[in-house]
This record gives structure tokens, sequence and C-alpha cells, in this order.
């Protein structure tokens, strides 16, 4: 296990940290960011290459820019000066605790993962792509399809309901 | 300490942050981030278990990944269009202050 | 086989076509539904020409008449295939010849008639869809599509006779009608069924295997039935009943007269020239049938039982109705028994003469008798609506064309000698009936009937045409909702115009003209059905039984018309109050006419009192027999409910209710989770996970 | 001799390479790509803005910079020592930074605009075996980073608690989310026909010729036409006139680093005419054939001679553009992002697959080119009358 990854890891987990505990949105979301380029970089050095482009592609190049859009649309881009924290926060901390306690009890104790460790396998764009076409070509005909409904839902979601004086005026 | 562990520990602490995120901050945006997050453990766990697994060359994990991808850009859109419609209905995002069905 | 034959069925379609295009059009467009109905006419007739040319080309030969069938499946029941087609034949051509050039000619004369009608279109389309069913009538080859078309035109008059339904007795009179007729058609139903049991085949000629031909005949000759009777016989009776009712013979005559309700030009056509003639033409058609196994008479005449009664039959409706013509004041009621009685002369004609003799007296009165109704319903026309023969009088003076070829139609009808085609085809049943080898009877029968023809005949026009107009103008006025133009009309009859009068002429040409074929010096008409050879001597003419014959039938119809001058011409009646010549003379018997032998009323206290009592029988046995039973399931069915009531109320509902309230109580605590936060929801999901796992794991380890 | 002037840089690189341990070799050949990248382009960015300054000047029927020349002694190369001044001057500014400011963010944004800009150049091939890292999926590679410099905008924008600064980032954002999408689409059907994401594999697949003319992508029907869509794209992703709302003088003052001065200044300016022609760099390797020359007895020269001299002429076009088109209204660029570029590109790429299906034989021109004039003249036309442009009419005063 190389220290590159140890780093990144580390700024991975402390940069999702930060995006779950800043207080102003804004600085959650930056955080947020790095936490993904992290998490990419984490795939780079994991030899998913493709995964990793796409993760950054994705998550910076356009999940990001959504949250931040949202964030300025609903005029949440100050500091509040309210609590940040939900009523009974803390049980979700208890349990979230409790969560990792568990998972990480679960994979140190467990005698099913493999010990040795296998060499990088090779896997190109071509792989993938083909792999794609051919063994994968319906999930990704549903894929597609997803993405479209999930747009034209969202485009009709945000859509600012029409107010009832735009009706009276006349036709064109 | 085998390197598969080492990243699931590091997914399962990522995960644990995402779920206290989600489960405590009042914001719905940041309650999204929080299970964009835990969706990105996930996928770690997927990238990690196809490198240190059995069989790399059969692409079942990447495949895995690249479509939760993409699910989680449609999820995202559509929940940051909900939020911006919570907005617009309630007058703010605040989730522990959209809890009536009738608006 | 050459085309006719085989585009025969167009005759019948273009008529119905055009009611079709008629019915589905949007109401005011008069010209094309009048143009279309005659349109029609006019081609059926070209049509039917070229079938009668067809015919007469391969007339004559001892081989019989020329006769071609087309026939293919329709239907298949059972096992086999039902086939219906068409026959043509010189029966079929005469009649095609007669039914669409009369139906032509009325129809033109009812543009004039309907002119100001509302429905004008709705009318035409009846016209059109009953010239449909009458000509398939006439070409069917088939007892099933005969029967079919048939059921067509007694739908048509139906519709027809109540054309004005606004008028009660107009409704009453098609309900009748039709109900009456329906009585004959049962008996035809059961005689068609019957056959097709007995032969396997409805078809009349198919080459040896029709119905009407010696192999099936002969197999039906042999069994019998009730009493010793033929099948045959049996059959045919049934399918004479049928007839009977559509030819309005004795016994269901009574819809005939009451059909007079509807517009005149239907009565011309349907009541009087084509749809009644149906009765006839179908005898006509299954002679064989009725002829089946004839022991030969003097003269080449079947005799047999069937054959009998239709004479019978048609003599007793002639002398019956006739007789009733005498009494009536309604002009076109006249006509309308005078119908009834010429029916029975064919009737007569065909169980005495066979069907030439038959045929040729229903061609020729087909041509007069609808001269006849047009004539009256011009003069009903100039009279504004008016019937009633007493309101009448002097209209010679106000339309001459009418008066000249409505004399006509009544010499022709009364059998005036020599020029007129009535007296050839009477005398023609008249001789045949003299011949006939069973009984004299009906000869006598129908000799009085002559003389009553010609009487109640003369009587009718004396009262019409002579004398001085005695509708009065302040009460005529009254019957002028039909015609708002008229109230511009002086309240003086007046000539109707030309699209009225024009087929009146024609009709009246044919009317003296059509004698001619049938004399027994030159009995072309008979030949030609036969197809044997035609011979032209006078000699026949001369031949004693003949001449004397025909000697004593004029002498008769003079007598009828001499009665009649001398009662009603020389003195005529002044108002229309005054009572009746006859009736200062003989009230009662004058009574009983007029009320046409109360036949009505002894239907009213025998058949429908019966009806009415069944009607009460089943209301009674509905209500208390099964009625009752009904009553005392469902009180079964309250019990046993109420025993479920109770059992579910004290039962099953202590357990239901203990249930509901724990239901409800989780659902209280449940609702308090359900708070709507929705990080509740995913702490509690989370806590859920949690479990999972320890599951998993504990499981994994145990 | 021409081929060891071609492959110069690499044997150089190999020579250096030579006396360092195995151990340190891929830092060092990797820290001597980024030297050279980080050498050249500040240069060529350097006399870009003297080109565009005086270009400008040109057009506009007036004297660009034309005095200053080497400092210190009297060469004045027709003013193309401006840059230097300029430079010197921007550098030692007073950096201000606003109270209300969020600190940090305002100072990271230059910082992290610059980065995946410097980052993008590492797949561009600038000549023949000149890759800093030749990544498998390169060309993904390139747009994942170039996706990062919108956060940066962002942040500046946000960061400067600026209302003008905030709408010209939001401006900024839309614009360059809308535009990557027919970017993408258009850069697609190259990848479509050879069949890589590696950009060195994309050059090497144009880089033959037949009758002497070379085989780039631009020469075919669907090439051209990503070609013009990939170009326009990028005009409006560097923030270029006509695209140059985000900041439009006139409306906003200087959009998003209105509040920047001094050195963040300067690297934003030298992060915005990076990424201009990072992303030019990768237009010429798409479709004008990277380093390769475009008729066959030109290869004698160089290619990184040919990456660069293509790189110069695009950005003249540029400069051209954006001296003579007015600026567009932020509805017309949506519209024509949305509803004219993004269909095109998608009707582009059917047509790409045609082109690869229907094999070598010549009616593939005509179809493939029939398909798309069609579809240009049916969107533009909807455009247009969906849009009520047309004829302008002008009304007068009585």
């Amino acid at each position: 296990m190389s220290l590159s990854f140890l780093i990144i890891a580390f700024v991975t987990l402390f940069a999702a940290a930060a995006a779950m505990s800043l207080r102003n949105l804004v600085h959650c979301s930056l955080a947020f960011v790095v936490a993904f380029a992290g998490l990419a970089a984490l795939y780079l050095n994991l030899d998913a290459q493709f995964v990793g482009f796409a993760q950054i592609l994705v998550y910076v190049g356009a999940i990001a820019i959504l949250i931040v859009f949202a964030i300025l649309l609903t005029r949440s881009g100050d500091t509040p000066n309210e609590a940040v924290l939900a009523p009974g926060w803390f049980y979700g901390i208890a349990v979230s605790a409790v969560v990792f306690t568990l998972l990480g009890w679960a994979v140190l104790s467990s005698s099913a993962l493999p010990k040795e460790v296998s060499s990088a396998p090779q896997t190109t764009v071509k792989n993938i792509g083909e792999a794609l076409m051919n063994k994968y070509v319906l999930p990704l005909e549903i894929i597609g399809l997803l993405l479209t409904a999930a747009m034209i839902g969202a485009v009709i979601i945000a859509l600012k309901e029409p107010s009832k004086t735009d009706h009276s005026g006349r036709k064109t | 300490m085998t390197p598969l562990q080492i990243c699931l520990l590091v997914s399962a602490l990522l995960f644990a942050i995402g779920f206290a995120g989600a489960v405590t901050r009042r914001h719905a945006i940041l309650a999204l981030v929080g299970i964009e997050l835990m969706l990105n453990a996930a996928n770690l766990n997927f990238i990690v278990f196809w490198r240190f697994g059995a069989h790399p060359e059969a692409l079942t994990g990447v495949m895995f990944v690249i479509f939760s991808i993409a699910i989680a850009a449609a999820e995202a859109a559509v929940g940051l269009a909900l939020v911006i419609a919570i907005y617009r209905h309630y007058k703010t995002s605040n989730l522990d202050e959209v809890k009536d069905l009738k608006g | 086989m050459i085309w006719i034959v085989k585009n025969l069925w167009l005759i019948p379609a273009l008529p119905l076509v055009a009611a079709g295009i008629i019915s589905v059009n949007k109401q005011p467009k008069r010209k094309l539904a009048a143009s279309l109905a005659i349109g029609s006419m006019v081609l059926g007739f070209l049509l039917s020409l070229c079938a009668f040319a067809a015919t007469l080309g391969h007339g004559g030969g001892e081989h019989g008449a020329f006769r071609e069938v087309f026939s293919f499946p329709w239907l298949q029941f059972g096992g086999q295939w039902m086939s219906i087609g068409w026959v043509l034949d010189p029966l079929t051509a005469v009649m095609l010849m007669m039914v669409t050039f009369v139906g032509m000619l009325i129809f033109i004369f009812s543009v004039g008639y309907m002119a100001h009608d509302v429905n004008f279109m709705r009318f035409f389309c009846f016209l059109a869809l009953f010239a449909s069913g009458m000509l398939g009538v006439v070409i069917a080859n088939n007892l099933l599509l005969l029967f079919i078309s048939w059921e067509i035109v007694g739908l048509t008059s139906y519709l027809l006779i109540g054309f004005w339904y606004h008028k009660p007795s107009a409704a009453a009179a098609a309900k009748k009608a039709f109900i009456t007729t329906r009585i004959g058609d049962l008996g035809l139903l059961i005689g068609m069924v019957w056959l097709y049991a007995e032969t396997g085949t409805l078809n009349f000629y198919e080459g040896g295997k029709g119905c009407l031909e010696s192999g099936a005949l002969a197999q039906m000759l042999t069994h019998a039935t009730i009493g010793g009777m033929a099948v045959s016989t049996a059959i045919g009776l049934l399918i004479f009943l049928g007839a009977v009712g559509k030819s309005g013979q004795l016994p269901l005559h009574v819809w005939l007269p009451d059909a007079m309700e509807g517009p005149t030009p239907v009565s011309a056509l349907i009541h009087a020239a084509t749809m009644v003639a149906a009765g006839v033409f179908l005898v006509a058609r299954v002679y064989p049938l009725m002829a089946a196994g004839a022991l030969m008479g003097e003269h080449g005449v079947p005799v047999t039982t069937s054959l009998t009664i239709v004479t019978w039959i048609g003599a007793l409706t002639a002398i019956f109705a006739a007789s009733i013509a005498v009494a009536q004041n309604d002009i076109k009621r006249i006509l309308a028994y005078s119908t009834v009685s010429q029916l029975g002369y064919m009737m007569m004609g065909l169980g005495v003469g066979g069907v030439a003799v038959g045929m040729f007296h229903l061609i020729t009165h087909a041509f007069f008798k609808a001269l006849l109704f047009l004539g009256s319903a011009s003069v009903i026309h100039g009279c504004h609506e008016e019937q009633d023969i007493r309101k009448m009088g002097g209209i010679r003076k106000y339309m001459p064309i009418t008066f000249a070829v409505y004399a006509v139609g009544m010499l022709a009808l009364a059998g005036f000698p020599l020029f007129f085609s009535g007296f050839w085809s009477k005398d023609e049943i008249l001789h045949a009936a003299h011949g006939w080898s069973v009984s004299q009877v009906p000869f006598y029968l129908g000799c009085a009937g002559a003389l009553f023809t010609a009487f109640y005949m003369t009587r009718q026009v004396a009262l019409v045409f002579f004398g001085s107009y005695r509708g009065h103008p302040e009460e005529s006025s009254h019957g002028h909702f039909a015609h708002s133009h008229s109230s511009s009309h002086s309240h003086d009859p007046h000539e109707s115009p030309a699209v009225m009068t024009v087929p009146l002429v024609i009709l009246a040409g044919f009317a003296i003209l059509l004698g001619v074929i049938g004399t027994p010096a030159w009995p072309w008409f008979e030949t030609y059905l036969n197809g044997h050879h035609v011979e032209f001597d006078l000699g026949k003419l001369t031949a004693s039984g003949t001449l004397t014959l025909m000697v004593s039938s004029s002498l008769i119809v003079f007598t009828g018309l001499g009665l009649g001058v001398w009662l009603y011409g020389k003195r005529q009646r002044k108002t229309a109050g005054e009572q009746d010549v006859l009736e200062a003379f003989q009230p009662a018997i004058f009574k009983v006419l007029q009320n046409k032998y109360y036949i009505d009323e002894l239907y009213e206290v025998t058949v429908i009192r019966f009806n009415a009592f069944a009607a009460w029988l089943c209301d009674f046995a509905d209500k208390w027999i099964f009625g009752g039973a009904v009553l005392v399931v469902s009180y079964l069915t309250l019990g046993f409910a109420w025993l479920y009531r109770l059992t579910d109320e004290y039962f099953v509902n202590l357990g239901f209710d203990a249930g509901c309230d724990s239901i409800r109580g989780g659902g209280g605590f449940l609702s308090k989770l359900h708070a709507g936060r929705v990080q509740t929801y995913l702490r509690i999901i989370g806590v859920a996970l949690v479990m999972l796992i320890l599951f998993l794991i504990w499981g994994r380890k145990a | 001799m021409f081929e060891k002037l071609d492959q110069i840089f690499v044997t150089l690189k190999h020579l250096v390479l030579g006396y360092v341990p195995e151990a340190l070799q891929p830092l060092v050949s990797a820290l001597l790509s980024v030297t050279l990248i980080l050498a050249v382009f500040p240069g060529i960015f350097a006399i870009v803005t003297i080109f565009e300054r005086k270009g400008i000047g040109r057009i506009q029927n007036r004297y660009g910079p034309n005095r200053v020349g080497i400092p210190f002694t009297n060469i004045r190369l027709c003013g193309f020592g401006q840059f230097i001044p300029d430079g010197i001057k921007s550098l030692t500014k007073e950096d201000i930074v606003p109270r209300a400011a969020d600190k940090v963010v305002h100072f990271l944004a230059p910082i992290v605009m610059l980065i995946p800009v410097l980052l993008a150049y590492a797949v561009l091939p600038f000549g023949r075996n000149m890759t800093v890292a030749d990544f498998d999926a390169g060309l993904l590679f390139f747009f994942a980073v170039g996706g990062a410099v919108e956060i940066s905008v962002f942040m500046a924008g946000w960061s400067s608690r600026n209302k003008y600064s905030l709408l010209g980032a939001m401006r900024a954002i839309a614009q360059m989310v809308s535009y990557e999408i027919p970017l993408i689409l258009s850069a697609v059907t190259v990848v479509m026909i050879v069949g890589s994401l590696k950009l060195v594999d994309i050059v090497a697949a144009q880089n033959h010729y037949s009758f002497g003319i070379a085989h780039w992508y631009v020469f075919t029907p669907w090439g051209l036409v990503g070609c013009i869509l990939f170009f326009i794209a990028s005009l409006a992703e560097s923030n270029r006139s006509p695209f140059d709302l985000p900041e439009a003088e006139s409306e906003i003052i200087a959009g998003y680093f209105t509040e920047y001065s001094g050195f963040k200044f300067a690297l934003f300016f030298l992060g915005e005419y990076l990424g201009m022609f990072a992303i030019i760099g990768l237009g010429i390797t798409l479709f004008l054939g990277g380093w390769t020359s475009p008729v066959s007895f030109l290869t004698w020269i160089p290619s990184y001679v040919w990456f660069v001299t293509k790189m110069i002429a695009i950005v003249f076009v540029f400069i051209w553009i954006r001296a003579t088109l007015p600026r567009l209204r932020m509805d017309q660029l949506m519209n024509l992002a949305w509803k004219l570029m993004l269909p095109l590109a998608l009707i582009n790429i059917v047509v790409a697959g045609i082109w690869h299906f229907m094999g070598s034989d010549w009616q593939r021109w005509l179809v493939c080119a029939a398909i798309i004039f069609g579809a240009y003249i049916v969107l533009g036309r909807g455009l247009m009358q969906h849009q009520k442009l047309g004829k302008r009419t002008y009304r007068y005063a009585e």
C-alpha cells in the first residue's frame, strides 16, 4: 500500500468531514469538490483510470456546479446564524458511529477477504468500451433512458409554476 | 492489515461521515451531499473489490461504478431540482421544517 | 348464361342503394332524393326490358318456357351451404316490367303529390326501399331470399302506412297491417322450414334439384301427414297462408282498407299495384308445388286440394269485398275493397285456370288500379284533402284530364267489353271458372262480383264527377294544415300539375291497350308464360263457349253500369248530408255492408278478446304463481341475511373490533414515528442497517 | 538531419535522464516536460497579448502599442517589448482584497484556476513523441480537468462579495456548462472514427496522405461540422468575444475578477489565455491533424513547429473574431448552444456512424454532406423562426 494512497485517502476523508461539518454551505460544497477529486485520485491510484476521469468529469464538472447553483438559488450562500444541526443530531452521530464501528469490525474480523494482492489488471479504455457495447449494452441503454427521464423530470420539477396572471393575458 | 482492508476501512469511514452528515445537517442540500458521499463510498468498495478481487480482468466492478456514477448524476439532478422546488414552495430548505404532506 | 341473368341482382340493388344514399343525406334535399329514386327505377326498368327481351328471344320450343337461374352459396349452417340466387323466366320478367314501370310512374306522380310534405326525403327513401324489396321478391329463385324481401316489403308497407304517424288512425292502421300480415307470414315461415326439412333445399329451380322440380315434388307426394294429406299439399297451404296475409284474402283482409290511411301514392303503389299482388305472385311462383300430383280435369287444368282451397277463398273474397265496396263513402276505401275483390279474382284465376290466367289479371289490374288510385289522389289533392265522395261532385268540370283518365280506369275495372284490358282478363278468369270441373259456384260468385264491381264503380264516378260540387268552402278550410300554400287558392277544386297528370295519362293508355295481349283470339300472354308458340285465329273468339260467356259477362257488366246510372246518375244528391239511395231502400243491409259485415267487430269480440284474456292469464300467472315463488325465495334470503347479520354482529365483529383497536393503537404509535422528518427515517434506516450487519455476521458465525 | 531537428527535444530529455538514477527517472522526466511547458506557453501568452493589442488596433484603424522595445536599449521591436513592462506592472501592483471578501477562497481561486489548465497540457501531443503523459483516456482527462475551471470561476465570483463578480461567475459557469456539451459531443465523433481516446493515436490516424493532401478530419463532412462546432464552443469555453458576457465591461465591470488586482489578476489573465491555448491545441489535435503537416512535401518541417504555427494561426482567428463580432445576448447565447449546436452535434455523431459503416465508397460523401446540410437548414430555420430573428426593421422618428 503506497504512501500516496494513504495521503490521498487522508485528504479525502478530511475533506469529506469538512464538507459535512462546515457552517457555510459554499465552503461545504468546495470541500465536497476536494473530497471527490480525492476519490478520483484514489481510483487512479487503484489503476481505474477511466473511472477516475469519469468521476472528475461528473462530480467536479457537473454535480458540484449543480450543487453550487442550488445553493445560490435557495439563497443559502451566507453563513447561517441559526443552528445548522437538525434537532436530535446527537442520535444521528451515534448511529453513524455505531455503523462505522460495526463495518470496521466486520472488515477487520472477516475471513472471507482474499489475502494476497493480485497484480494491477491491464484494462484499456478499449476493453471498457467493448464491454459496454457487448456485454453491458442493455444496462447502457437503460442508463441512457434513465438519464433522459431524470433530465426531463428535473426540468419539470424545477420549472417555475406559471403565475395565474399570465393565463389571463391574451394568447399569441 | 492488507491493502484491501485499508481501502475498505477508508470507504467505511467515508460512508459513516456521509451518513452522519445526511442525518445531522438541517439543510436539504447537505443531506443530498451526504448521500452522494455514501454512494461514493460504495463505489470505492466496488473499485477496491475489483482491483484486489479474484478476477480483475472481468470488468464487473468498473462497469458497476460507471453505471452508478451515471445514476448518481441523475439522482443529484433530480434531488437538487426537488430542493429548489421545495424552497420555492416553503420558502425554506431546512429539512426539519418540511414535514407536513399538504402544503 | 346471358349477362342479364348474372346481373339480375342489379335491379333490386339500385333502389336499395338509392334508399341508402337518401337515408344518409341531410333533410332538405328534395331534388336529390326524388332524382335518385326515380333514376334508380328508370334504370331498373331498362334492365328489366333487357331481361324481358332475353326471355322473348328464347321463348317457344317444346321444352317449355325460358328459364335461367343463378345461385351462389350464401351461408353455412350445419354441414351444408345455404345457397340463394335468382331466376329469370317469363313470370319474373313480366313482374319486373310491371313493378318497375308502375313504380316509376308512381314515383314521378308522388313528386307532385308530396311536394309540400316536410318529410319528403323520408318518403322517397321508404319508397325506394320498398321497390328494392318488391323486386327482390320478384327475382328470387329461393324461398329464403323471397322471404327476406317479403319481410322488407312488409316493413316498408308498415312505415309508409304510418307515414303521417301524427295521425293516430294512421299509426293504428300501420300496426294493424303489420300484425295481420305477420299472421300470414308465420304460415309462410313454417311452410318454408318444413319445405327445407323435406327437400333439403329452398331453391326453386336448380337443374332438377330444386324444390319445385319433379324429383322433390314426387318425393314430397309420397309422404303423408295428418288426415292423409300429402306433405306437398300441406306446405302449399302454409305458403298460401302467407299469400292470404299479403294480398288481403278473406280472413286476413281487414288491414287492407285501413291501409288507406297512408299517402295515396303509397296506396296506389303498395296496396293496389304491387305489394298485394306479391301474394298472388307467390302462389304463381310455387304453383308447381300446389299443382303437384294433380288429377287432370278437362282443359288440362290441374285440380288439387290446395288449388281448390285457393279457388274457394278467392271467390269468396271477390264477392264479399265487392259487396262491401257498394256501401262505402270514402273514395279510397271503395277502391281498397275493389282491390281486395280483384285479388280474390286473381286467386280464383290461379286456382281454376293456372298461372297465366291469374297473372294476366294481376298485370292488367296493376295498371288500371294504379291509375284509379292516382286519379283519386289527384281528386283528393284537388279537393284539398277531401276524401268523402258525398262532399264531392261535379269535379268533371274542374279537372277534365283527371275525369277522363279516371273514367278509363273505371271502365277497365268494371270490365267494359272489348276495349278495356279488365274485360279480357276478368273474362278469362270467368271462362276458366266456368270450365272448372269441381264446382260451378265460384263461377256464379265471380259473376255476382262482376255485377257489384260495375255497380259500385258507377256509383263512385257518378257521385264524384257528376252533379254539382258539394264541398263547403268554410268547412273544407279546416283541412289545410298540410297545405300552407293553398290558403292562397280559391276553395274550388283545381286540376293537378302536369307531373301528376302525365303519369295518369300513360297509365290510362296501358289500361286500354294491355287487353290485346290476352284475348282468346290471340292468347300471347299465356303462351308466353308457358313457352308455347302463339297462333292467331278469330275462330277461338267465336267458339261457342267463349262467345256465349263473353256476351253474358258483358251483359252483367252493362246491368251493373245501368243500375248505377239509374240509381245515382239520374238524380244527383244535393247536399253531403242526405242519406244514400240504397240506404233509403234497404237500411238494414246497407248498414251491414257499410260496417263491412262487422268483421272488425267480430275480431274485436273473438280474437282481440281472447288475446286480452291470454294476456290477463299470463299477468295473473306472473303475479301469483311465479311471483309467489320469487317472493318465497326472497323471504328465505331475508331470513338467511338476518341470520348472517346476527352472527356477524355478535360473533365475528367482537374479534374484529378487538383487532381494529389493536391496529389503531399500532397505527398511532407508528404515526408518531412517521412525523415527516426525513432524517428521523434515515436514522431508523441506519439502525436497521446495524441490525442487518449484526444478523449477517452472527448468522455466519452460527 | 531534419529528423534530428524534429526529435531534438526528445533526445535532449533522454540525454539528461541518462545522468539521473533509475528511481527518480519518471519524476525528473515529468519535471523536465513541465518546465518546458511552463517556459514556452507563458512566453507565447506574452507575445499573443501584444499581437492581440496590435491586431485589434489595426482592425480598429489605430496604432497598437508601438513604442516599447527591449528595455535599457534603443531597440524598439515596433512595440513588441510591451509585454515586459506590462508584466512587471501587474506583478508589482498592490494586491487589494475587499474587507467583506471570503479571504481563503478569494486567495485560492486563481490557483485553482491555473492548476487544471496546466494539467490539461499534460496530454496534448506537441510533436512527434512529445507528450508529457500519454494517458489511455487522454481526451477524457482533458475534459475532466477542463471542468475544474468552472469551480475556480465560481470561487472567484462568490468569494469577492460583489454582485458584479457573482453575476459574472454565474454567467461564466452557465456558459461553460452549456458549451461543454457541444464541445465534447463534437469531439466524440473523432473518437468514434479513430476508436481511441489517446490523443497520440488520434494524431497518428490523421498522419497519412493521399494526392499529397493530409487526411485531416476537417476535410470530411462530419469533421468539418465537428471542427466548426468545436471552434465555436471553444470560443465560448474560453470566454472570448462574441461570448465574453462573463467579463462584459459595459455590463458587469470585469466579471468574476472585478475584485482582483495585481498578481492574482495576472494569474487569472494567464489562466484564461493558457486555457484558450490548451483548448485550441486540442482542437488542432482532433481535427487539424495535430503536429502533422497539411501537405506531404512539407513533412520535413519539425512537428512542434507545425503545432505552434497552427495554434498561433487559430489564435489570430480568435483575435480577428473578437475585433469584428458584436457580443451576444444571454438568451441568444443559450439558444445557440441548446437549440442549434447540441442537436447539430448529435446529428453529427450519427453522421459519423454512417460514415464509418458506409465503407470507403464515394457515396458516403454525398450522403453525409446531404444529411448535415439538411439538418443545418432545418435547425437554423427553426431557430430563426422561434427567435423572430431575420431582417431587422428600423423605425424612424417622423
